[in-house]
């Protein structure tokens, strides 16, 4: 856990590896990180669906989920797709630098309680890391969980996230994985179309199952309203938000969605949660 | 004065129109001597509207800085006009605003109040202190009558009117689609008296001075978000990439803040003092606006918003420019 | 005694004039003053006057402007929008009780090497009579 | 625990006994009353109504380091201050103190804050109580009142030719004994107590709060909101003269190859406050944010620590520049009905 003296103060990570899932203005860049002082390993344990603040200091930092589930020891994974001041600082950055992480922050997917279930992952665009860690802990723990669906889409093809992964969805027993891009492209096997309407075509079964999404605000909607279509209660869905972060723990008032503060309550809310808070929404 | 039946009336009549979207105007505060901007939607609500000396804000502050919500595809964006009441001194801000094209004249319907001065809260509360009562108050060109939950005290002009008002060289209003009530004479001048007093003073006194006032400075931008020409969408002060000003308040980054703003506001400033008005630490920003009002006039012959045709000072020049001290 | 006050002085120079004007200063082998730390723009109504603000903040303790003669502007008129700019500037400063002697404006050509040496020393000396810029300075602020 | 007293004319000679502590009491800058330190005793009064920016700056300062470095290096230095420097707000109004003890919920939840919570560790709050309540206070309505001991180590009452101090925790005692002073008769603490009494009679305006917190978010979608943030002009005066507004930005900043992370004071009232890097914002309107500000003090706050993060000071409405009165609003959120808000 982190300094209970002060949790404003950051850890330092070394990058073991930095490599770009997809390229353009808004590459994503994924970091391996491990931490400088060993011992942080000691007391640090975070479960899918944490995250943290990840930054460089001298130029500030921002709220990332980590990507790689518990299950994957001995380092952590950020996904972090170029956009602002942070996002743009930290892809400068390459094997060898450090950065800083403050965490695991926030609270994480109820993955005890979903033993014994079938588990569906709606992901879109950068969306699939906080999918990551859920996907990965029910592959390392396979006996515990029921069937794992992977839905995801982006773009273009080139956007998708976790490339070399996902071939490998596709061909475990038990694990079955549907893509898609937004417009046509050529050589495209899978479906064309938004997420939500990929939702549809898989149409997994509700029985016995949890669905968990995340994406742009507007696809999270829109794949909540069909989930439910598709007869999941609110309960079975869950999704993690994101809201503009500075302190992550529960101080700085930016991030609330109602009386939820989405870096402490958050970030893993349930609709059952969420429907009674239309801001979530916003 | 203006006779409010007529004012109301006019409203109506305004927004009853089906090409007028909103109005603002005043209405009446909850307390004490200012009375609140309005802004109506509806002809059924004319009848909150008000006009007297305590109509100080200018509501030609909120035409630009509205904010809209994006359109829902299909929908088709909603191009009413936006009706405001004026005095002399916002009618300037519309005639400004309309110089730097922030709208299109056809855009917004100016209903002009000829003015005979309005109130300053500061000097009301020196007078009689701090009131829960809703205040309505009469000016003529002599004195200012203030009723006080129905104690009715009556005040020199210069004891109690805006420092903008005891020089006020433009109480009817220049730009306007309709004038509710008769135009007033003019009653004063500006020699900008103060701000040769100002510039007496030693570099010394001067850094002092503003040093103290602007190390008071919460940088809350009410100053900068009351003025009716500050509406850029996305403001340089708060821009993150570049950051140019820093958020942290000391004296470093508070002087830059407001030199800046007073930079902003050359050949543009009009002088409706409300940045000095909304400042909740007293700072004495006209000081600075008036300095530029000032140079911007004697140097460049530029007087902003009183002409619609003209060009913004600084995208004009001059080839005769002083440049004295131009190595 | 400390040693003699050295300011840092920020010059903003023209791509087409001021700036090949400083280049024939060097090239010619006129000795000009090393306080002046340079920063290319294509134009001298490029500079923005935050440029300017910024720069104190920062530690400069004189700013030179320099562009091409009235007239003569690469871009035709960017100059005369810069002449009114920071004639403004320079008073509003002044109202704030900075001295006006670290605001400083030039028009160098690209022949003018002996004038950009001179213009250096002027900026120079006007920025020693107003001493070290301590009112708005970034440093002096105690974290 | 302990009535005492002191002469009007010993105000200085109190000050100057309490040469253990750093005191802070209100002092004026032109016409605008802060909570300062004090460097000269005799210049000290305790005449006023309120200061205009609230003393929780002495807490949360509106710009404070966290931490600093060196640019390129991996070691941090933490600013967090020294809990055993003892520290004395003087003459703070009973609704300031009362602000404190709300955002103390805040500050301690789950994960504490050190730099808040060292500063309120060392720092001895003595109280002044009002006599004659200003025109927009509406404190009782809110849980405090004129004379509202609530977060305080000492409460005074002035008067007229004495104030009557009542000490009310140990910290309290032992500012009692710094200042040596006198104990108080009967006749005063009888005194104190009328006038507390009156006070509370003197208080114009008032708010009937039940109800509320749980109505509020009802009106998610409501239009009634926009009658207020139609003149709205976004500025962050009601939110940084607010003294239980906490909300901060956090930023790192640099000179040369000295850097900190500092923290400074932010609000909700600002557009860029909720806006994310992709250009949504959720908050996109001043609809929307002026609903937040009302919502957090009235109805989230309360949903998450159980009391209204609002003390009744009156300062947003003293200095709203276009008279959005919190209490108009609660009243019209009060008449408004409610409305079931959409949601996916």
């Amino acid at each position: 856990m982190m300094d209970e003296s002060n949790p404003y103060l950051p850890y330092i990570v070394n990058i073991e590896d930095a490599r770009y899932e997809t390229p353009g203005d808004r590459a994503i860049k994924t970091f391996r990180v491990t931490f400088a002082d060993d011992k942080v390993w000691d007391t640090w344990s975070h479960s899918p669906g944490n995250c943290a603040m990840v930054g460089r200091l001298g130029v500030g930092e921002a709220m990332f989920c980590i990507s790689s589930s518990p299950t994957e020891e001995g380092y952590l994974r950020f996904s972090i797709m170029k956009m602002g001041k942070v996002t743009r600082a930290l892809h400068e950055l390459e094997t060898g630098d450090t950065m800083t992480v403050r965490g695991p922050l926030g609270n994480s997917f109820p993955m005890e309680e979903w033993e014994g279930k079938n588990i569906v992952t709606v992901g879109g665009g950068i969306g699939q890391a906080p999918l990551r860690p859920v996907i990965n802990y029910v592959r390392a723990n396979r006996d515990k969980y029921g069937e794992l669906q992977v839905i995801y889409g982006s773009r273009t093809s080139e956007d998708l996230c976790f490339q070399d992964e996902l071939g490998e969805f596709m061909t475990e027993s038990g694990t079955s994985c549907h893509l898609s891009v937004d417009v046509e492209e050529e050589k495209w096997p899978h479906f064309v179309g938004f997420v939500p309407n990929l939702l549809m075509e898989v149409s997994p079964s509700p029985e016995n199952a949890i669905a968990v999404t995340c994406g742009p605000p507007i696809m999270i909607k829109f794949v909540t309203q069909n989930l439910l279509k598709l007869g999941f209660a609110p309960e079975q869905i869950y999704t993690t938000l994101e809201e503009r972060m500075k302190c992550g723990i529960g101080k700085c008032g930016r991030c609330n969605v109602g009386h939820l503060y989405v870096c402490k309550d958050g970030p893993v809310f349930s609709y059952e949660t969420l429907k009674k808070i239309p801001e979530a929404f916003a | 004065m203006v006779d409010e039946k007529k004012l109301q009336e006019k409203a109506r009549e305004t927004l009853i129109r089906d090409d007028v979207r909103r109005l603002i105007g005043w209405k009446r505060g909850t307390y004490g001597f200012e009375a609140a901007p309005a802004v109506v939607t509806d002809a059924s609500q004319a009848e909150q509207l008000i006009f007297d000396a305590t109509c100080v804000a200018n509501p030609a502050s909120f035409i630009a800085i509205e904010e809209k919500k994006p359109v829902p595809r299909g929908a088709e964006p909603d191009t009413r006009k936006v009706a405001v009441m004026v005095k002399g001194c916002d009618s300037r801000a519309v005639v400004q605003q309309l110089v730097e094209k922030a709208y299109a004249r056809e855009d917004v319907v100016v209903l002009g109040i000829p003015c005979l001065g309005v109130v300053d809260r500061r000097k009301a509360e020196k007078l009689f202190g701090q009131t829960g009562a809703q205040v309505s108050a009469k000016v003529d060109k002599e004195k200012v009558a203030l009723d006080i939950g129905g104690d009715v005290k009556t005040v020199d002009r210069s004891n109690i009117l805006m420092d903008k008002c005891l020089r006020c060289r433009y109480p009817n209003p220049l730009v306007s689609d309709f004038l509710l009530g008769e135009e007033v004479e003019k009653w004063a001048d500006d020699d900008f008296a103060d701000v040769d007093e100002f510039e007496k003073m030693s570099p010394e006194d001067k850094w002092k001075h503003w040093d103290e006032q602007f190390s008071k400075c919460i940088r809350c931008y009410s100053c900068r978000n009351v003025c009716p020409m500050c509406y850029c969408v996305e403001c340089v002060v708060s821009k993150l990439r570049p950051q140019w000003t820093r958020r942290s308040t000391d004296i470093s980054e508070n002087t830059v803040y407001h030199v800046q703003r007073a930079w902003h506001l050359a050949g543009r400033c009009i002088e409706c003092m409300e940045c000095q008005r909304v400042c909740p630490v007293d700072i004495p920003i006209m000081t600075l606006n008036r300095k530029m009002t000032r140079d911007v006039k004697e140097m460049f012959e530029y007087e902003p918003g009183v002409d619609v045709e003209a060009e913004p000072m600084l995208a004009c020049y001059n080839p005769q420019d002083p440049e004295e001290y131009i190595m | 005694m400390s040693e003699e006050f050295e300011p840092n002085i920020v010059a903003f120079l023209c791509n087409w004039c001021s700036y090949a004007g400083a280049d024939l200063a060097g090239t010619s082998r006129m000795r000009y003053l090393p306080n002046v730390k340079i920063i290319r723009v294509m134009c001298s109504g490029r500079v923005n006057p935050l440029f300017l603000l910024n720069a104190l903040q920062q530690g400069a303790d004189g700013v030179l402007i320099s562009g091409c003669h009235p007239g003569d502007c690469h871009y035709l008129e960017g100059n005369f929008y810069a002449r009114r700019r920071f004639m403004l500037m320079r008073k509003l400063l002044e109202h704030v009780g900075v001295d006006p002697g670290r605001v400083n404006m030039s028009w160098v050509s690209a022949s003018e090497g002996a004038k950009f040496a001179d213009v250096v020393e002027e900026t120079v000396a006007k920025a020693k009579e107003a001493g070290p810029m301590d009112q708005f300075r970034r440093r002096q602020i105690n974290w | 625990m302990g009535d005492y007293k002191f002469a009007r004319d010993k105000l200085a000679d109190v000050l100057t006994s309490l040469k253990e502590y750093q005191v802070f009491a209100p002092a004026a800058v032109g016409d605008v009353l802060r909570f300062k330190e004090v460097t000269d005793p005799a210049n000290v009064s305790l005449d006023y109504d309120n200061t205009t920016v609230p003393p929780k700056e002495l807490m949360f300062p509106q710009t404070e380091t966290l931490f600093k470095y060196r640019l390129g290096s991996t070691e941090v230095e933490p600013s967090v201050p020294d809990a055993s420097k003892k520290r004395m707000v003087f003459g703070i109004r009973p609704c300031d103190a009362h602000a404190y003890s709300i955002v103390d919920n805040l500050y301690g939840w789950d994960f504490a804050d050190p730099y808040y919570q060292k500063r309120r560790e060392g720092t001895t709050l003595v109280g002044l109580a009002c006599a004659e309540p200003c025109a927009n206070c509406f404190c009782p309505s809110v849980g405090g009142g004129p004379a509202s001991e609530k977060g305080l180590d000492a409460l005074m009452f002035d008067l007229g030719d004495a104030y009557y101090v009542n000490s009310l925790t140990d910290k309290g005692e032992e500012f009692a004994k710094a200042a040596g002073l006198e104990a108080a008769g009967d006749a005063d603490a009888k005194a104190a107590a009328k006038q507390g009494e009156d006070a509370l009679k003197k208080v114009a305006r008032s708010i009937d709060t039940a109800g509320i917190p749980e109505k509020l978010p009802s009106l998610y979608d409501h239009p009634f909101w926009e009658q207020f943030s139609d003149r709205c002009l976004g500025c962050g005066i009601c939110t940084f003269l607010c003294p239980t507004c906490h909300c901060f930005d956090i930023q790192d900043e640099a000179e040369a190859f000295d850097a900190r992370r500092a923290r400074m004071w932010d609000t909700c009232m600002f557009s860029e406050y909720s806006l994310h890097t992709s250009g949504h914002n959720p908050r996109p309107t001043r609809k929307e944010r002026t609903r937040n500000r009302i919502s957090h003090k009235y109805s989230y706050f309360p949903e998450k620590f159980d009391v209204i993060a609002c003390v009744g000071c009156g300062r947003c409405i003293n200095h709203c520049p276009v008279n959005i009165d919190i209490l108009d609003i609660l009243d019209k959120s009060k008449q408004a009905e409610a409305k079931e808000a959409k949601t996916a």
